[in-house]
C-alpha cells in the first residue's frame, strides 16, 4: 500500500495541534515556531499532492479506504478530485500565513490583566481547525464528511470567543467580552442547527441509499440502481443545502458571518471566511449536485434569486458598515452570493468560476483582512471613523490595503477577476436577467472598497495615527507572497482551470446538463 | 386450571404439580452460575451490613469500600465470563425458572451498570474533597442520618467522626436490584427488582452531608413519588395477569399474540378484554418511564438530582436509566410487540414532549445538577427514539447509547463535586464562570463531557445519538428524528452556554476552588473522558458488541 | 517582428513593478528609468510602425499569441495581441505623448517626494493603455480598460491628503464602473451569441445574428464608451478628476485614455455597423455630449475644469463620428489623434501657468501672463488656434470633416447633428478664446488679489509668474508642432484616410450642402464665437470675483447639475437605502432569529415554573400522565 | 358473587389512594395512601387469581405485602427524620428546590 498521503495532510496538522498544546506554558514562543513549522510542513504535504495528481486521471485519486465503523456504514474514505485538491491547496496555503499574522494575537495583555489568552491554544487551535477542514475537503463519505463539518464548530467557537479584541479604544472590557461570546454563541449555533438538519438528512440518505460512500451513492443514482423518490430526494436536499447555506453563508441566513468576524482577531476573521466557510460551498458542489441532481435542479431557481440577493444585498450592507471587519464579512456575503450563483448556474464555467472563486476569494480576502488587521492592532479600533491619512505614515500598509481592496472589487489582472468574470458569464449564458442583476455587483463592490480605502488611508493624518509604523517584516512576510499570488493567478491561472477544469465535467454530467450553445452556432 | 400453564419461579411451589402426587415438591431449578453476577453483589451487600455490625468504626471505611470494588469486580467478571461462554449470543436463554433472563441485551446492561457502579462507588469513596473536620476525612455523606441537622447530636456526630459507611451496602444492593431489572423475565421479578432498587436509592438521597434539608426533601419527594409510580405499575400488573392468567413474559406475549393454544373459558373471557391489556400495559410502562424520567414523569428528576449527594445523583442518572430503560427494551420487545401499533403513537408522544421538554426548559436552568437532570431528561427522550424503533438496530443502538450516556453522566456529576466554596459544592452556574481560567484542565474536561451531552461528533454522543436516530429512521419515524436533531440544537444551546460561562466569563471575586481530588474520583472522570473519546473515534467493538448482544430471549 | 508587440506593453509593465516595488533605492533615479521605458515603448512602436509602413496595406495586421490565459471547458480567453493600423495609430499617440508628458513630468513634480510613485503610475497607466488597444479580444481589453481606470484613479487621487482629490478618485473609479458593467454585460452577450469574445470571430459573424441582439450589445458597449469618455450621462466623473496633477490630466484625461471610448466603438464598427438603432444613439450621445461639455467649459473660471469641459465635448465630436458609421469612423480617429496633440498641449501650458503661479487654477486670479511665460503664451496660443479650428492647423482639418460628415448623415438627423456640430463650433471658439484672454491678457488681476487677500486677511502669496524649466517646455513645443501640423499632414491626400481605411472601411459621405459650404459656416461660426468672447473678456475688465450671472452660467458652473442631480438621487438615495438595509438586518433578519432564541427562552422560563417544588402537584402530573397514556392507548385501540 | 366485582372495587381503592396522594398533604398520609393503593392491587390479584383459578396471583400479594412492608420502613425512616428537621411532616412545607 502506498503512502497515505491524503491522511497525512489531516493528520500532520492534528498531531501538530497536540504538540503545541503540549508546550509548556513558559515558552509561548517554541509552541508559535512549532505551530508555523508544522502549518508549512502540511503546506509541502500539500504540494505533493498537488504534484501527484493527475488532472486528467480518474475522478477520484490518492484514494484511501478503510472499514471505520461497520455497523454505520460509515468508512474512511478519502479523495480528492481537482476541486478538493484546489481546496486543499488554498487551506495548507493560508494556514502559515494566519499563524504568521496571529503572531501576537494570543500574547498576554499587558494593560487589563483580567482577560486570559492561552498562546498555546489559540495555535494549537488553528492547526485543529486545519486538520479537520482538509478531512472534510478530503472525505468521499457522506459521514466522514459530516464529522469532521461539525468537529470544526468546536476549535472556531474557541477561536472567536476566546481572542478577539475591544471595538475601539472606549469600549470597556465587559462589554467587548460580551460581544465576543454573543458572536461566538451565534456561530456555533447557527452553524450546529444547519448541521444537525444535515445530520436528520444523512440519516434519511443512509435510509435510503443503504450506504455513506459518495462514489457508490453516485454510481447508484447514475446507473439507475438507486430510485429516490422525488419528494424524498427533495427533502434531503433540502436538509443538506441548509447546512452548507448557513455555512457559506447565504442570505437570510448570513447574520452570524459579520458578528463572527468583526469580533475575532483578523487571522481567525480570515480562518472563518478564507478556510472554513469554503467547507460549505465546496459541500454544495460536491454533496448536493452529485447526489441529489434532480432536486438540485429543481431548487435552483429559488438558490439563484438567493444567491443574488446576497450578492447585491451583501454589498449594500457592506456600504453602510461603519466597522472596518464587518465592512469585509459583508462583502464576503456578497462574494459568497457568486459562488454559489456560479455553482448552481449549471455551466461548465459557472462552476469553474465558482472553484476558482473559492480559491481567490480565500488569498484575496486574506490579503485585505490581515492588512486590516495589522492596521487595527496599531489604533486599536475597528471602527472606520477612527482612521485618515494612513498612507502618508504608513504607505507601504496603505498600499497593501489598496491592492487588497482592488482585489476584493475583482480588478482585471487580480485573480478574482478571472472568477468573477466566469461566474458571470456562466450565469449569464443560462439566466440573463439574473447575470445582469448580479452584474450590479461589480459596481458596489468598487464601492465599498474603494469607500473603506478613502475614509481610512487618504485625506489628513488623524492624530493619533502620527506615529504609527508601516509595515514589519513579519507583516510584509504575510501580504506580499498573497499579493504575489493574487498577481500571478490574475495573469496566469491555467494551473488552478486545468486542474479544476476535469472535475468540473464530471459534475456536469452528473447533473446531466450542458452548456447553453452559443446563438450563432445554434442557428446553424 | 391449566396444567401446562407455564409457571415461574416464585409460584412454582404454589401451584399443584400436574402429576398430583402430593407430598413430593419439586426442588426448584436455579442455575446459579448464570446468576452469579447480581448474586455476588447480593452477597457482597449483605457482607457489608454485617460489617456495619462487627467491624470497628474505623476500619469500616476500608472494609465497606474493599468489599464493594472486590464485589463488583468479581460481578463484572462473572459476566464477562458469562459472554465469553456464549450465554449472550447461541447459549442465551431464560433461566431460574422462566424469571430471569441470560440473554445479550441482559448481560450487556448488567457489564454496564456494574462498571457505573463500580466508578460510582469510587466517587462514595472520596474522602479529599471536604476539608477534614476535627482531623477526620469526610466523604460526601451525613456524618449520622439520624442526627437533626444543626442540633447538638449532628456536631457530636461530626466530632466523633462519624461516617455513614451504609451507603455502599445501600448502593450495592440497589446494584444488585438493577443487575435484575433488566433481565428481569417475568412481572413480579420486574417488581421486586424494581423496589430492591428504589428503595436503598431512596435512602441515598437523604444521606447528603451537605444542604441537608434540601437532601432530605429529595428523598421525601423521590420516595412518595417512586411509591405513587410503583402502585401504578403494580396496578398495571394485576391487570396484565387479570389479562393472561400469568405474570411471565412468554406467556403474556403469547396471549397477546394469540399463540398460545390451551385457552380456558376463563383465559378466554378475559382475554376478549382488551381494556385489561391496554391499561396494565400503558400502566406498567408508566412506571417504567418514571425510572427514566420520561415527561410527564419526570418532574421528580431536577428536585432528587439536585438534593441528592451529588455522587448519588451521578449514580442514579447513569445506572437508573440503564436498568430502566433494559426493562422497558425487553418489556417492549418480548411482552408487547404484538401491541406495537397501539403504544408506538404513545410512545412517540412521549419521546416527543421528552425531547423537547428537557431540552427547553433546560435553557433557563441556573443551577448546574439541575441543568444535568433536565439535560438527562432530554437524552431520556433521545433514547426513547430509538426503542421505538422496533427493529433489531434499535436494541443494539439504545444499549449503545446507554453505555456511553452512563460514563459521561457519572464524569459530569465527578467534576461537579471538584468545585466546591465554603457552603460545599458550588453548583450555582454563576460562579463556574471564569473556571476556564482558574483550572483549565477540569473546566476542558466537563466541556468535553457537555460536548459529548450535546452530541458533537468524534465523542461518544454523537456515535450515540447518531445510532439511535438512524435507527430510529431505519424503523420509519422519520419525523421523530427531525424533532431529535431540533431539540438537540436547543440543548446544544445550554451546553454551550456553561461552555461560555467557563471559558468567556472573568471569574468572580470569591469564586469557587477548584479541590484535588485523590485518586478515586480522578480515576471516575479518567474513564469517564476515555469512554467518551473512544466510543466517540473508535466505537466499532463496542457497536459490534451492542449488536451481537441485541436479541432478547423469549 | 510581431514578437516586439508585447515588448511595447512590456516595458512600460517593467517600469511600473520596477518604480512601484523598488522602494527608496529609487527615489532619485526612478523618474529617470521611466521616462526612459517610456520611450523605449515608443521606439519600438517606431520600429513596428517603419516595418508596417513597409508592407502592402492588407498585410500590415500583425498578431502575437503569448498564452492561453484562461482556458476553461466552452470558454477561452487568451493573451493575445494584434497589431493593425488603427492599434498602430494608438501605439503612436500614447506612447509618443506618453514620453512627452514623461519628460515634462520630471520638471512639474520636482519637488514631490514621491514622485518616483508618481512615474511608477504614469508606467503603469502606459502598459495599461497600450494593452486597451493591443489586446486582441474584448475580456483582455477589459483588463487594460480597467488598467487605465486604476491608473486614472491612482493619479487623480495622487495628492491623497487633500480629500477632494482621493474623493474625486474615488467617483472617477465608480463611475467607470458603472460603464464597465456594460462592457462585461457586452462581452457576455458576445459570448452567448457568438461562443467567443475575440474581435476577429465576432466581428466576422455580425452577419449570422439577429439585429436585436446586435443592438443590446452595441449599446452596451457605448455605455462603457461612455463611462471611459465621459459622455453623458457618465461624464461627472472628468471635472473633479482635474485634482490630479496636470501632467496626468494632460495625458489620461485629456489625450489618450478618455479616447478609448472612441476606439472601442471604432473597433467595433462591424457591430454597430449592424446595429443602426444604436449608433443612432451614439450620435445622439455624441451631440449632447459635445454642447454639454462645451457649455460647462464656458462658464467655469477653473482653467482646468474649463479645459475638462472642452475635451468632453472634444470627445463629444469623436463619438458623434464614430456614431455616423463607416463615413465617420476615421474622421473620429484623426480627430482624435490631432486633439491628442492641442489637448495635451493645451494642458500642459495650463501646467506650466500654474506652475508659475503657486498653483493657482482660478484664471481669474490671472491675466497679462503672455509676457512672463512667453514660451508658455506661444505653445498655448497654437493649440488655441488648433482647437478652434484656425483654417491651416490640425483641429480645422479634423474637425471640419466631422461636420462634414455629420450633414452628410442625411436627412433631419444629419442636418441637426450637423448643426449641433457646427454650433459646438462656434461654442468651442467663444470659450477657448475666454481661457486665452483671461490668462494671457488684459490686466494681470494677480497683483490686485494680493491686495484684496491682505485686506481680508487671508493668507495669499503673491506669485511670482515665470517661465517653467526646459524639460516642460520643451515637451509643450513639440506638441504645439503637431497641434499645428498634424492635422494637415493627415488630410493633403487622404493620408490618413487610406491608412485606416483597411482597418475600419471608409465611405464617402454626401452631404446635402457643398463640402465648400461647410467649409465657410464653419469659419463663419468660428469667428463669430471668437468676437463674442473677445466683447465679453477682451474689450473689459475681467472682474476678480464672479459675477453672479445667468441663470444659465450658474448651471453650468454646476455641471448643469448633474452633479446635484447625482447627489441627491443617487448618494443621499444610496445613503438612505443602506442605512435602512443595515436597520433591516440587525431588526428584521437577524431579529427574526433573535426572536426565536428569545421565544423558546421564553417558553423555557414558563415551563419552568410548572416545576413548582410540590411534591402533590408532581403526583398530579404524573396522575395525569398516566390518565393521557391509557386514553391515548384506548382510543388508538379504537381509532 | 362475581370476581368482577372485586376488580370495580380494586380500582375504587386505587382511585381512592390516588386521590389521596393528590390531596392530602401530611406525609404520612400521602404515604397511606399509597399503601391503599398497593392494597388495591392486592385485591385485584386476588380476585383475578381466583378468576383464572390458578394461585399466581395470590402469592404475587404476599409479595406485594413485603414489599409494602419494606417500603414502611424506609419510608418512614425518611420521613420521620424530615419531620424532625423540620417540625413539619407536610409534603408542601418540603419546596426548597423548585424551579
Amino acid at each position: 500500500m502506498s503512502f497515505p498521503l491524503l491522511t497525512a495532510t489531516a493528520a500532520l496538522p492534528a498531531l501538530g495541534a497536540v504538540a503545541t498544546a503540549a508546550v509548556p506554558a513558559g515558552k509561548r514562543n517554541a509552541a508559535k515556531s512549532l505551530a508555523l513549522l508544522v502549518s508549512l510542513a502540511t503546506l509541502g504535504l500539500a504540494v505533493a499532492v498537488l504534484v501527484r495528481f493527475d488532472p486528467d486521471g480518474g475522478r477520484y485519486q490518492l484514494t484511501e479506504s478503510h472499514s471505520w465503523i461497520k455497523d454505520f456504514g460509515v468508512r474512511y474514505e478519502l479523495g480528492v478530485d481537482g476541486i478538493g485538491v484546489a481546496l486543499l491547496a488554498l487551506t495548507a496555503l493560508l494556514i502559515p500565513f494566519i499563524i504568521l499574522a496571529g503572531w501576537h494575537d494570543a500574547d498576554p495583555l499587558e494593560t487589563s490583566s483580567s482577560r486570559w489568552r492561552p498562546t498555546q491554544g489559540f495555535f494549537a487551535l488553528i492547526l485543529a481547525v486545519e486538520a479537520m477542514v482538509i478531512l472534510s475537503f478530503e472525505a468521499t463519505d457522506v459521514f466522514l464528511f459530516y464529522i469532521f463539518f461539525e468537529a470544526m464548530l468546536i476549535p472556531m467557537y474557541f477561536l472567536i470567543g476566546g481572542f478577539g479584541d475591544r471595538a475601539h479604544p472606549h469600549q470597556d472590557e465587559k462589554t467587548a467580552a460580551a460581544q465576543r461570546s454573543y458572536a461566538a454563541v451565534k456561530f456555533l449555533l447557527y452553524n450546529l442547527v444547519g448541521g444537525l438538519i444535515m445530520l436528520a438528512a444523512v440519516i434519511g440518505l443512509y435510509t435510503v441509499a443503504g450506504s455513506f460512500s459518495l462514489t457508490e451513492i453516485a454510481e447508484a443514482r447514475a446507473d439507475g440502481s438507486l430510485d429516490m423518490a422525488t419528494s424524498t430526494e427533495r427533502w434531503l436536499f433540502l436538509g443538506f443545502f441548509f447546512a452548507f447555506a448557513v455555512k457559506a453563508p447565504l442570505w437570510p441566513l448570513h447574520t452570524w458571518l459579520p458578528n463572527a468576524m468583526g469580533e475575532s482577531t483578523a487571522p481567525v476573521a480570515v480562518l472563518i471566511t478564507a478556510v472554513v466557510d469554503k467547507v460549505g460551498t465546496f459541500a454544495m458542489l460536491r454533496f448536493c449536485l452529485q447526489l441529489f441532481p434532480e432536486a438540485s435542479k429543481w431548487a435552483t431557481p429559488a438558490i439563484l434569486v438567493l444567491a443574488v440577493i446576497s450578492i447585491v444585498y451583501g454589498a449594500l450592507l457592506a456600504v453602510g458598515q461603519r466597522d472596518i471587519k464587518r465592512l469585509v464579512a459583508y462583502a464576503s456575503i456578497s462574494h459568497f452570493g457568486f459562488i454559489i450563483l456560479g455553482i448552481f448556474a449549471m455551466t461548465s464555467q459557472g462552476q469553474s468560476g465558482a472553484t476558482l472563486y473559492m480559491v481567490n476569494h480565500g488569498i484575496s480576502t486574506a490579503a485585505l483582512m490581515l492588512v486590516a488587521g495589522f492596521l487595527i492592532s496599531r489604533r486599536g479600533s475597528r471602527l472606520i471613523a477612527d482612521y485618515g491619512g494612513v498612507q502618508k505614515t504608513a504607505p507601504l500598509l496603505a498600499g497593501t490595503f489598496l491592492i487588497g481592496s482592488l482585489a476584493t472589487l475583482s480588478l482585471p489582472g487580480l485573480a478574482p477577476f478571472i472568477s468573477e468574470f466566469l461566474v458571470l458569464v456562466g450565469t449569464f449564458s443560462r439566466y440573463p436577467a439574473i447575470g445582469i442583476i448580479a452584474t450590479f455587483g461589480i459596481v458596489l463592490a468598487a464601492l465599498y472598497s474603494l469607500v473603506l480605502y478613502q475614509r481610512t488611508m487618504t485625506g489628513p493624518v488623524k492624530p493619533e495615527l502620527a506615529k504609527i509604523p508601516d509595515l514589519r517584516v513579519r507583516e510584509l512576510a504575510v501580504v506580499v507572497p498573497l499579493i504575489a499570488l493574487l498577481v500571478f493567478l490574475g495573469v496566469y491561472p491555467k494551473p488552478l482551470t486545468e486542474l479544476v477544469d476535469p472535475a468540473v465535467k464530471h459534475t456536469m454530467s452528473d447533473v446531466q446538463k450542458k452548456d447553453p450553445r452559443p446563438d450563432v452556432e445554434a442557428s446553424k | 386450571m391449566s396444567a401446562s400453564a407455564v409457571h415461574s419461579l416464585w409460584t412454582m411451589a404454589a401451584t399443584a404439580p400436574a402429576s398430583n402426587e402430593i407430598g413430593k415438591i419439586d426442588a426448584p431449578k436455579i442455575e446459579y452460575a448464570q446468576l452469579s453476577p447480581t448474586l455476588i453483589v447480593i452477597g457482597a451487600a449483605l457482607i457489608g451490613i454485617l460489617i456495619e455490625a462487627f467491624v470497628p468504626r474505623r476500619s469500616r471505611y476500608y472494609a465497606q469500600v474493599g468489599t464493594a470494588v472486590l464485589a463488583l469486580v468479581a460481578a463484572f467478571i462473572a459476566v464477562l465470563a458469562l459472554a465469553a461462554d456464549g450465554y449472550g449470543t447461541t447459549k442465551a436463554h431464560i433461566a431460574a425458572m422462566g424469571a430471569v433472563a441470560v440473554d445479550g441485551p441482559a448481560l450487556f446492561l448488567q457489564g454496564t451498570i456494574l462498571l457505573a457502579g463500580l466508578v460510582a462507588i469510587f466517587t462514595f469513596a472520596e474522602r479529599r474533597l471536604d476539608p477534614a473536620a476535627h482531623g477526620n476525612q469526610v466523604d460526601s455523606f451525613a456524618a449520622q442520618a439520624a442526627s437533626v441537622p444543626g442540633s447538638d447530636s449532628e456536631k457530636a456526630a461530626l466530632k466523633a467522626g462519624f461516617t455513614t459507611t451504609e451507603v455502599f451496602p445501600l448502593a450495592l444492593f440497589a446494584i444488585g436490584g438493577m443487575l435484575v431489572f433488566p433481565a428481569a423475565n417475568d412481572l413480579l421479578t420486574l417488581f421486586i427488582a424494581l423496589e430492591v432498587f428504589s428503595l436503598p436509592l431512596y435512602l441515598l438521597c437523604a444521606l447528603a452531608r451537605r444542604n441537608r434539608l434540601m437532601s432530605q426533601e429529595a428523598a421525601v419527594k423521590y420516595f412518595l413519588l417512586g411509591a405513587f409510580a410503583s402502585a401504578f405499575t403494580l396496578f398495571g400488573i394485576a391487570l396484565l395477569y387479570g389479562y393472561s392468567g400469568s405474570v411471565s413474559y412468554a406467556r403474556i406475549a403469547g396471549v397477546v399474540d394469540g399463540s398460545v393454544q390451551d385457552i380456558d373459558p376463563a383465559l378466554a373471557d378475559t382475554m376478549g378484554n382488551d381494556a385489561l391489556l391496554l391499561i396494565g400495559a400503558a400502566l406498567v410502562v408508566m412506571g417504567l418511564l418514571f425510572k427514566v424520567g420520561a415527561v410527564p414523569f419526570h418532574m421528580w428528576t431536577p428536585d432528587v438530582y439536585q438534593g441528592a449527594p451529588t455522587p448519588v445523583t451521578g449514580f442514579m442518572a447513569a445506572a437508573t436509566k440503564v436498568a430502566a430503560f433494559g426493562a422497558l427494551l425487553r418489556l417492549l420487545y418480548v411482552v408487547l410487540p404484538g401491541l406495537r401499533w397501539d403504544w408506538r403513537p404513545v410512545m412517540w408522544g412521549v419521546a416527543i414532549v421528552t425531547m423537547l421538554g428537557g431540552a427547553i426548559v433546560a435553557i433557563t436552568q441556573t443551577d448546574i445538577k439541575r441543568l444535568l437532570a433536565y439535560s438527562s431528561i432530554a437524552h431520556a427522550g433521545f433514547i426513547l427514539a430509538g426503542v421505538i424503533a422496533m427493529n433489531p438496530e434499535g436494541i443494539s443502538s439504545v444499549l449503545f447509547y446507554l453505555a456511553a450516556y452512563s460514563f459521561v453522566t457519572i464524569g459530569a456529576f465527578a467534576v461537579v463535586t471538584l468545585v466546591r466554596d465554603a457552603g460545599g459544592e458550588a453548583t450555582h452556574l454563576s460562579k463556574w464562570a471564569g473556571l476556564g481560567r482558574r483550572s483549565p484542565l477540569v473546566a476542558a474536561v466537563f466541556a468535553v463531557f457537555l460536548l459529548a451531552f450535546a452530541g458533537i461528533p468524534l465523542t461518544s454522543g454523537f456515535a450515540g445519538k447518531f445510532a439511535v436516530f438512524k435507527a430510529a429512521a431505519e424503523g420509519g419515524a422519520g419525523p421523530l428524528v427531525v424533532v431529535g436533531v431540533l431539540s438537540s440544537a436547543v440543548a446544544a444551546f445550554f451546553y454551550i452556554r456553561v461552555i461560555v460561562l467557563m471559558f468567556f466569563s472573568e471569574p468572580q471575586p470569591g469564586g469557587p476552588t477548584v479541590a484535588v481530588p485523590s485518586a478515586l474520583t480522578t480515576t471516575a472522570i479518567a474513564v469517564g473522558v476515555a469512554v467518551t473519546l473512544v466510543l466517540g473515534v473508535a466505537p466499532q467493538y463496542f457497536l459490534d458488541l451492542a449488536g451481537q448482544a441485541g436479541v432478547f430471549a423469549r | 517582428m510581431e514578437n516586439l508587440i508585447a515588448l511595447l506593453i512590456a516595458a512600460p509593465l517593467l517600469g511600473a513593478a520596477v518604480l512601484l516595488c523598488g522602494g527608496r533605492a529609487l527615489d532619485r533615479t526612478g523618474h529617470l528609468l521611466g521616462t526612459l521605458l517610456s520611450l523605449a515603448s515608443f521606439a519600438f512602436g517606431l520600429v513596428l510602425f517603419t516595418d508596417m509602413l513597409g508592407k502592402d496595406a492588407e498585410e500590415r495586421a500583425l498578431h502575437q499569441h503569448l498564452f492561453s490565459w484562461i482556458p476553461v471547458e466552452g470558454f477561452q480567453a487568451d493573451v493575445a495581441f494584434q497589431l493593425d493600423q488603427l492599434s498602430m495609430t494608438f501605439v503612436l499617440l500614447i506612447s509618443g505623448v506618453g514620453t512627452l508628458i514623461h519628460i515634462y513630468s520630471i520638471g512639474y513634480m520636482e519637488h514631490d517626494e514621491r514622485r518616483r510613485r508618481f512615474f511608477g503610475y504614469l508606467n503603469l497607466f502606459l502598459a495599461a493603455m497600450l494593452l486597451l488597444v493591443l489586446a486582441d479580444n474584448y475580456l483582455l481589453l477589459y483588463v487594460g480598460w480597467e488598467g487605465v481606470g486604476l491608473a486614472s484613479y491612482l493619479l487623480i487621487g495622487f495628492w491623497q491628503h487633500k480629500p477632494s482629490a482621493a474623493t474625486a478618485a474615488k467617483k472617477a473609479f465608480l463611475v467607470n464602473r458603472v460603464g464597465d458593467m456594460g462592457l462585461s454585460i457586452a462581452i457576455m452577450l458576445m459570448f452567448t451569441t457568438f461562443g467567443t469574445f475575440a474581435f476577429g470571430p465576432v466581428l466576422e459573424a455580425t452577419g449570422d445574428t439577429g439585429e436585436g441582439k446586435l443592438t443590446a450589445i452595441a449599446l452596451m458597449l457605448l455605455l462603457a464608451a461612455c463611462g471611459k469618455s465621459a459622455q453623458v450621462p457618465l461624464q461627472s466623473w472628468l471635472g473633479d478628476a482635474m485634482e490630479g496633477p496636470t501632467p496626468v490630466s494632460a495625458l489620461i484625461h485629456a489625450a489618450t485614455m478618455v479616447t478609448a471610448g472612441v476606439y472601442l466603438i471604432v473597433r467595433s464598427g462591424a457591430i454597430f455597423n449592424a446595429a443602426p438603432d444604436a449608433q443612432l444613439v451614439v450620435t445622439i450621445v455624441g451631440a449632447v455630449t459635445l454642447l454639454f461639455g462645451a457649455i460647462v467649459g464656458c462658464a467655469k473660471d477653473d482653467i482646468k475644469k474649463a479645459l475638462a469641459g472642452s475635451t468632453m465635448s472634444q470627445i463629444g465630436y469623436m463619438v458623434l463620428a464614430a456614431g455616423l458609421g463607416p463615413i465617420g469612423y476615421v474622421f473620429a480617429i484623426m480627430h482624435l489623434v490631432t486633439h491628442g496633440f492641442f489637448k495635451a498641449g493645451l494642458f500642459l501650458g495650463a501646467g506650466s501657468v500654474m506652475h508659475g503661479m503657486n498653483d493657482e487654477v482660478d484664471m481669474r486670479r490671472y491675466g497679462g501672463l503672455r509676457k512672463y511665460m512667453p514660451v508658455t503664451f506661444v505653445t498655448f496660443g497654437l493649440g488655441y488656434l488648433a482647437i478652434i479650428g484656425f483654417p491651416g492647423l490640425s483641429g480645422f482639418f479634423s474637425k471640419d470633416k466631422i461636420i462634414e460628415a455629420a450633414f452628410a448623415k442625411g436627412g433631419t438627423e444629419g442636418w441637426i447633428l450637423g448643426s449641433v456640430a457646427l454650433l459646438g463650433a462656434a461654442i468651442t471658439a467663444f470659450y477657448m478664446t475666454r481661457v486665452m484672454l483671461m490668462t494671457f491678457f488684459g490686466e494681470e488681476r494677480w497683483r490686485k488679489q494680493a491686495a484684496i487677500a491682505s485686506g481680508a486677511g487671508e493668507d495669499y502669496q503673491e506669485p511670482h509668474p515665470h517661465e517653467s524649466p526646459k524639460s516642460m517646455t520643451i515637451p509643450m513645443i513639440i506638441l504645439a508642432f503637431g497641434s499645428v501640423f498634424a492635422g494637415g499632414f493627415f488630410s493633403i491626400g487622404d493620408r490618413f484616410l487610406h491608412w485606416l481605411e483597411p482597418v475600419t472601411a471608409h465611405e464617402h459621405g454626401h452631404p446635402p450642402i457643398s463640402a465648400g459650404a461647410v467649409t465657410g459656416a464653419t469659419v463663419a461660426v468660428l469667428v463669430l464665437g471668437v468676437a463674442a468672447a473677445w466683447l465679453m473678456y477682451g474689450r473689459r475688465p475681467v472682474p476678480a470675483v464672479a459675477p453672479r450671472g445667468s441663470l444659465l452660467t450658474r448651471a453650468a458652473r454646476r455641471d448643469l447639475l448633474q452633479d446635484d442631480f447625482n447627489h441627491v438621487v443617487l448618494v443621499r438615495g444610496g445613503e438612505h437605502l443602506t442605512r435602512s438595509l443595515v436597520y433591516l438586518d440587525h431588526s428584521l433578519v437577524d431579529g427574526a432569529v433573535n426572536g426565536t432564541a428569545a421565544s423558546v427562552g421564553g417558553l423555557s422560563g414558563r415551563l419552568r415554573r410548572l416545576q413548582n417544588g410540590y411534591v402533590r402537584s408532581y403526583a398530579v402530573s404524573m396522575f395525569g400522565g398516566a390518565a393521557l397514556i391509557v386514553a391515548a392507548t384506548l382510543l388508538m385501540r379504537a381509532v | 358473587m362475581n370476581p368482577v366485582n372485586y376488580l370495580y372495587l380494586a380500582a375504587l381503592l386505587f382511585s381512592i389512594g390516588a386521590t389521596g396522594v393528590l390531596i392530602r398533604r401530611n406525609a404520612i398520609v400521602v404515604f397511606m395512601c399509597v399503601e391503599l393503593m398497593l392494597n388495591a392491587c392486592n385485591l385485584a390479584f386476588v380476585a383475578f387469581s381466583r378468576l383464572h383459578g390458578n394461585l399466581d396471583g395470590q402469592i404475587i400479594a404476599f409479595f406485594t405485602m413485603v414489599v409494602a412492608a419494606a417500603e414502611v420502613v424506609v419510608g418512614l425512616a425518611i420521613i420521620v427524620s424530615l419531620f424532625r428537621s423540620r417540625h413539619s411532616a407536610s409534603v408542601d412545607d418540603a419546596s426548597l428546590m423548585k424551579l
